[in-house]
């Protein structure tokens, strides 16, 4: 196998370890920090590809998704924390353990329903695909039992970093244009959702979802 | 005696008498951080020797079980120091240094030290034991999910096999399935030892001991033997990880110029892995005692990712 | 031609049977106990030969066509039938001889006594069956026995009754989708001999397979302690007297593996996939409710009886592993995964007997089961302290004990199974292995508490400060048993051609050459387990020695004697003693959504002020949540069911001739239809 | 995390220079029980004081003192312990747990009176709830006065006994 091929898969494995190190802390800090350990592994397998295709675009997107993913996004939930400390502990509605174990049958699904997949095109990354795959699941499972709206932006953020992934290593990268619209897509809605959060802080004092029920109508 | 053997002989006399200063150096290393001068490295062996000379206790109503845990204690390490590839993969124990049977070794001493615990009937002998056996019991699926993968490439438990394996590939140790499991071990490793943030080792608040509150009831000799089986514990552990992970220095023959490099590449890594130990206590804190499952459910989901990871990257 | 030594053992084990039966019924009450012992221990011996010789190549096949009115009586002795006699008749051995010292006291019927014998011959009977009608009589038989021997404890007692009431209905619901499954089966291969059935099953419809295994996995798990139709066992074992309990959990369990691997593996030849996926998953299921359970039970024989859950649950996963790689196409790794399941289900009967043997000696001595009560044991009950011990070591599989073989050569014969493509298995062995892994773990916690809490330290109750040891005859039984356990602890390895013999049965595709790899794979664990152990005794001996030495150096003189450390306030009383429920309360709580345990605190003010506390109880269960939530449910609206029909039946005679009249006439109309 | 190595690296050592070693006498524990040299546990009691001691001891295993590079070390059991530091005038409540307290430690071990009033019951001499010194109690090798006594006297008292 080659050298490049085997760094591949050590980036492939670091983004999923950042992915499961974000389920397991409660600290919305941690998290942010692993968060942006994933942005670098997912700048690494854009690199790796391109230097791997020969396509110098490709270095382009890495340098546009480390300095997106694993700067700017982190930077701005972290200063969003720093506002308020009790919003630290992402308070999730299933405990950790349980989720983690949830985690453990999500990943061994995305495993199972990729296999198609990887048969058509048995490429070193195409074999990662499981990996994007199971980061998106996870990311969803965060979005669906955490609490608090900060953890939540984490979760959504995850989620983009798993389809952005599943896009490098399915479609061997996506044009410069269209990841750079879809990460300022992002960035844009992270911005709304810290504002909202802000607001609704100085409005009700929290931002637990669920005390949010009520204002619906 | 067949050079196999003697490796692994010097293997045990170098856990044995190496374990006390692998934990001065710990020790020193927090107390410089902070701000303390400490012991120095050789201060474990002093207190070792100065506890063997004192004068041997019977605590009232104790039995069999509180007077042997300790003895076992130290040869289990002792046998499992022999088993595991430290210096070189020709050990004397060749087919029985078998990575499950190791782990199961390690968990009898801790099996005993419960039951010693309990033994003296006391309130904190009882408390530590029942933290200790319900760490211990789920600390056991991430480690042999962790040994699963390590052990589908290599087709072996064998751990001769695996170092060796993974030694005449050059890359191997870097890739993701390893690189999974070796967090995953690395979360077990902290939990079997008692090291923060499972349990703090430097407590003095019976409530929160969980290793310190089945040994409360041991003093001079005994409690020698049970220092020094938790210091050759850690060791080994160490040891293994190293190993497993990072096998770089291990040779594959007994020749005594390589064990001595050998002997040079297990002091420095160990050291290495000891004193990271040492530091990133300093800027933890003890996790509540019912939040360690979430701990080790989450190394247990990265076992399963490493099992998964060797099928499907590389 | 020379004397067929399986078939003459039976032969001598059936005379033996009849006679302890007939001693027991009409022997003088002075030699009664005694006498009955002796023949059924000889019973047993007389099976054990016969399955020894099995396992050492003789087999056995025979028709007794007059025995039987219909259908006559076939028997077959092959080595997989010869696993499960040994362990029997072994087992049968053991609890005889206990059994004369635990019977002897007051109370103990003829009837009771007759029974036993009766019991431990249809246990002999069913691994020895050669054809469909055999086993299914010999099946009855050993039901009826054991729900008999179940209630013979004391009938008079409510929790009795309530435990033989779902006894009876659990067993025979499982012999009613047994008796389906077999009969759908012999009629769809037109015999019903075990030779023919071989031959035959291959033609049958797939789905006519899977139908029938379906029916078997019911049937035959329920027997053996499969979640979720384990709920029998915690309820029936603890009720039951000791001998009976070992008996019943130490070798009646077993053939329900038995029939598994008999139909399952060797006369459906291991059919589709998914029958064993399932097996293993359900497996895997048990092992971990079944220890988790334990982990959390009081009653020490209500423990007992869940780590059975948890053993046959292991069993049960390597069988199901044996399917999936034979049915992968790859019969070495399907050998060795049964040779793990019937080494690890020889395992559990010697160190299950032990140990419900020791649980019996303690209730008997101390009449109680509530680990919260005992302790102390080991200075008034020091035999069976130790032999408790070893068996606790083999229940924790933990090296030196009596199931780490076993449980070694499982994980062994899963982790080589990752080589096996295919998605499934890649998805499905490591959380097996981890299921695995869970349940030992918890198994060590478990019998650390068992142990800890029940044997060593101070007595919590005055009935254990005055516990005596057990009587000779009873030590005896156990020691046999603890033997038994050492054996299998340390010379795994002289199991291994036995095995290769009956696993070769199962595994059609094995041939001699595997059998032969799996002989040598056993023996390389052997030797593999000896140095270990031997230089773990050695070591210690070294340390022991230097501690010696130290001693002497310093002080010539005894240790001095110290009281224990109470933080300076005496007294330090059994009050301030962690309990078993202690003990597991931290387990409790991690597997809180698990157990759903039901506590309940009642503060009682005081009469002057709400804020003085006049006296606080505290409660705690932990029911068991399957039968809560599963069979709960079905038993009301059966009862409902029931309420309701007994509308039907007012009293008035003619209405149910009418009934009878009706449905014959209804009958007819659909035979007539149906031409 | 960052903040806090940084502080580590800014403020460094802050243990004050080891004194030099105090002159061995032949009274010193040291010198009598051979067994203890180099090492010594500690298990501290306090009988009744006023909590004056306490601070000085902890001051004494603090960075700036640093008992610990003398081979002394605060454990949480008396069996575990060779030296105990009792502290204050015996009340009539503690004068059987420091007795029992006594007896648990395995020989040798080695009794440090701190302060004045575990020497001669200082400001509570007579008092209704006070039993006696610590003397009166358990037998004392070692005194260290002073109330309460500085770390350093108590750190010294230490050294006699570890002769380090």
């Amino acid at each position: 196998m080659s050298n490049r091929a085997e760094l591949l898969d050590l980036a492939a494995g670091l983004f999923l370890l950042c992915a499961v190190a974000i389920l397991w802390r409660r600290d919305v800090r941690a998290q942010t920090a692993w968060l942006s350990g994933q942005g670098i592994a997912l700048a690494a397998i854009a690199a790796i590809l391109g230097a791997q295709d020969a396509r110098p675009d490709l270095y382009g997107v890495a340098a546009g998704v480390a300095l997106l993913r694993a700067a700017l996004l982190p930077t701005l939930v972290r200063r969003a924390i720093a506002a308020r400390a009790e919003d630290r502990e992402s308070a999730p509605l299933i405990n950790v353990g349980a989720s983690l174990l949830a985690a453990v049958a999500l990943v061994l699904l995305a495993y199972t329903v990729a296999q198609p997949l990887v048969r058509l095109e048995d490429t070193p990354a195409a074999r990662a695909l499981p990996v994007g795959l199971s980061v998106v699941l996870i990311g969803l499972l965060i979005l669906v039992t955490r609490r608090k709206a900060l953890s939540q932006i984490v979760g959504f953020l995850l989620l983009d970093n798993g389809i952005t992934a599943v896009a490098f290593l399915a479609a061997a990268g996506v044009p410069l244009l269209v990841e750079f619209g879809v990460s300022f897509d992002l960035l844009l809605a992270v911005l709304v959702l810290r504002v909202l959060t802000a607001r609704m802080r100085n409005l009700f004092g929290g931002s637990d979802l669920d005390e949010m029920r009520e204002l619906r109508d | 005696m067949s050079a196999p053997v003697l490796v692994s002989l010097a293997q045990v006399l170098l856990v044995l008498l190496g374990a006390p200063l692998l934990v001065g150096a710990m020790r020193r290393l927090r107390a410089r951080m902070e701000g303390r001068t400490g012991g120095g490295v050789l201060q474990p062996w002093r207190d070792l020797l100065k506890l063997l000379r004192k004068a041997p206790l019977h605590p009232q109503g104790t039995g069999a079980a509180f007077r042997f845990a300790p003895l076992l204690g130290v040869a289990c390490s002792g046998v499992a120091a022999a088993a595991i590839p430290l210096l070189s993969t020709r050990t004397g124990l060749g087919a029985g240094a078998d990575l499950i049977a190791v782990v199961a070794l390690l968990t009898l001493a801790t099996a005993a030290l419960a039951l010693a615990g309990l033994d003296t009937a006391t309130a904190f002998g009882g408390m530590g034991a029942s933290r200790e056996m319900t760490i211990t019991a789920l600390a056991e699926p991430a480690v042999l999910t962790a040994v699963c993968a390590l052990a589908a490439k290599v087709g072996s438990t064998n751990l001769p096999a695996i170092v060796a394996a993974t030694l005449s590939h050059g890359a191997r140790p870097a890739s993701p399935a390893n690189l999974l499991a070796a967090v995953a071990l690395a979360v077990v490793v902290l939990a079997e030892t008692g090291r923060l943030p499972v349990d703090n080792p430097s407590t003095h608040l019976e409530l929160t001991m969980v290793h310190e509150a089945m040994v409360l009831e041991y003093s001079g000799p005994d409690l020698a033997m049970v220092e020094l089986g938790a210091a050759m514990r850690l060791t080994v552990l160490l040891g293994l990880w190293s190993a497993l992970f990072a096998p770089w220095g291990i040779t594959t023959t007994a020749d005594p110029a390589r064990l001595l490099l050998g002997l040079a590449a297990f002091a420095g890594k160990t050291l290495l892995l000891g004193c990271l130990i040492a530091a990133g206590e300093v800027f933890m804190a003890k996790v509540r005692l019912f939040r360690v499952p979430e701990l080790l459910a989450g190394s247990f989901l990265l076992a399963v990712l490493a099992v998964s990871a060797s099928f499907f990257l590389a | 031609m020379s004397v067929n030594l399986p078939g003459t053992a039976l032969a001598v084990a059936a005379g033996l049977s009849a006679g302890a039966a007939a001693a027991a019924l009409c022997a003088p009450d002075r030699i009664r106990v005694r006498l009955v012992g002796t023949l059924s221990a000889l019973l047993g011996a007389a099976g054990a030969v016969a399955g020894g010789a099995a396992l050492a190549g003789h087999t056995y096949a025979a028709r007794l066509p007059d025995l039987f009115a219909l259908s006559g009586v076939t028997l077959q002795v092959d080595a997989l039938s010869g696993v499960f006699l040994a362990i029997a008749g072994a087992v049968v051995s053991a609890t005889s001889i206990y059994g004369i010292g635990y019977a002897s006291g007051p109370g103990r019927g003829r009837w009771a006594q007759a029974l036993w014998p009766l019991f431990a011959f249809s246990l002999l009977l069913v691994p020895a069956a050669g054809s469909v009608s055999t086993l299914l009589v010999a099946w009855e038989l050993m039901a009826l026995c054991s729900l008999l021997l179940v209630v013979s404890g004391d009938p008079a007692s409510g929790r009795v009754r309530e435990a033989g009431v779902w006894y009876a209905v659990m067993t025979h619901l499982g012999l009613v989708a047994i008796l389906t499954g077999l009969l759908w089966l012999g009629a769809a291969a037109h015999t019903e001999t075990f030779a023919g059935l071989r031959i035959a099953a291959a033609g049958i419809s797939p789905a006519v397979r899977g139908g029938v295994f379906v029916l078997l996995l019911i049937g035959f798990g329920s027997k053996a302690g499969m979640a979720p139709l384990h709920a029998w066992l915690p309820r029936a074992h603890p009720e039951a007297p000791s001998p009976v309990s070992a008996l019943m959990s130490a070798a009646m369990v077993n053939l329900g593996i038995y029939g598994l691997v008999r139909f399952g593996l060797d006369l459906m030849g291991a059919g589709s996939r998914w029958w064993w996926l399932t097996t293993m998953t359900l497996g895997a299921l048990s092992a971990v409710y079944g220890i988790v359970q334990a982990a959390v039970a009081n009653d020490l024989k209500r423990l007992l009886a869940y780590s059975t859950v948890e053993n046959l649950g292991l069993v049960l996963v390597g069988v199901g592993a044996a399917g999936v790689f034979q049915d992968s196409g790859h019969p070495a790794l399907a050998v060795l995964a049964l040779a793990a399941a019937l080494l690890h289900t020889a395992a559990h009967a010697a160190f299950k007997t032990v140990l419900f043997l020791g649980a019996g000696s303690v209730l008997h001595a101390t009449g109680t089961r509530d680990l919260d009560e005992l302790g102390g044991l080991r200075t008034r009950m020091p035999v069976t302290t130790g032999v408790f011990a070893l068996g606790a070591l083999g229940a924790a599989a933990l090296p030196g004990g009596a199931a780490f073989p076993s449980e070694w050569l499982l994980l062994q014969s899963l982790i080589h199974g990752l080589a096996v493509p295919g998605t499934l298995v890649v998805v499905v062995l490591p959380v097996t292995v981890g299921a695995i892994a869970l349940s030992a773990g918890l198994a060590v916690a478990t019998f650390v508490k068992a142990l800890g809490t029940g044997f060593l330290a101070k007595a919590r109750s005055r009935a254990a400060e005055q516990a005596h040891e057990a009587r000779g005859s009873m030590r005896t039984g156990m020691g046999l048993a603890a033997a038994a356990c050492a054996a299998l602890a340390v010379l795994p390895g002289a199991a291994g051609p036995a095995l290769a013999r009956a696993t070769a049965c199962a595994v059609p595709g094995g041939g001699p050459r595997v059998s032969a790899g799996v002989a040598r794979q056993l023996t390389a664990l052997g030797s593999t387990l000896w140095p270990l152990m031997l230089v773990a005794v050695t070591l210690g001996a070294l340390v022991l020695l230097r501690a010696g030495l130290a001693l002497v150096s310093r002080r010539a003189g005894q240790r001095a004697t110290a009281p224990l450390w109470d933080c300076g306030a005496p007294p330090l009383t059994a009050r301030m003693e962690y309990t078993a429920t202690s003990f597991a309360e931290p387990l409790q709580r991690v597997f809180d959504d698990v157990l759903a345990p039901e506590s309940d605190l009642d503060v009682t003010p005081h009469a002057e002020s709400a804020y003085l506390v006049e006296r606080i109880a505290y409660s705690r269960a932990v029911p068991d949540r399957v039968e809560h939530r599963l069979y709960n449910p079905v038993v009301h609206t059966v009862r409902r069911a029931g309420l309701a029909a007994r509308a039907l039946a007012d009293g008035s005679v003619h209405r149910y001739l009418g009934y009878g009249f009706g449905s014959v006439v209804i009958l007819l109309l659909v035979l007539a239809a149906a031409r | 995390m960052l903040s806090l190595l940084r502080k580590i690296v800014s403020v460094g050592r802050v243990a004050e220079p080891a004194p030099p070693r105090p002159e061995p006498a032949a009274a010193d524990p040291a010198q009598r029980i051979r067994t203890l040299r180099g090492s010594a546990q500690v298990r501290c009691v306090d009988a009744g004081s006023c909590n004056g001691c306490e601070i000085e001891i902890g001051q004494a295993f603090g960075p700036v003192y640093d008992a610990e590079r003398y081979g002394a070390r605060i454990v949480a059991s008396p069996r575990h312990a060779d030296v105990l530091l009792v502290t204050g005038p015996v009340t009539r409540n503690m004068a059987e747990p420091l007795r029992r307290t006594y007896q648990a430690a395995a020989q040798p071990r080695v009794v440090v009176a701190v302060g004045d009033c575990a020497i001669d019951c200082g400001e509570f001499a007579g008092a209704y709830g006070v039993e006696g010194a610590v003397a009166d109690v358990v037998p004392v090798d070692l005194a260290v006065p002073g109330c309460p006594p500085a770390p350093d006297q108590i750190v010294a008292a230490l050294r006699r006994v570890t002769g380090r």
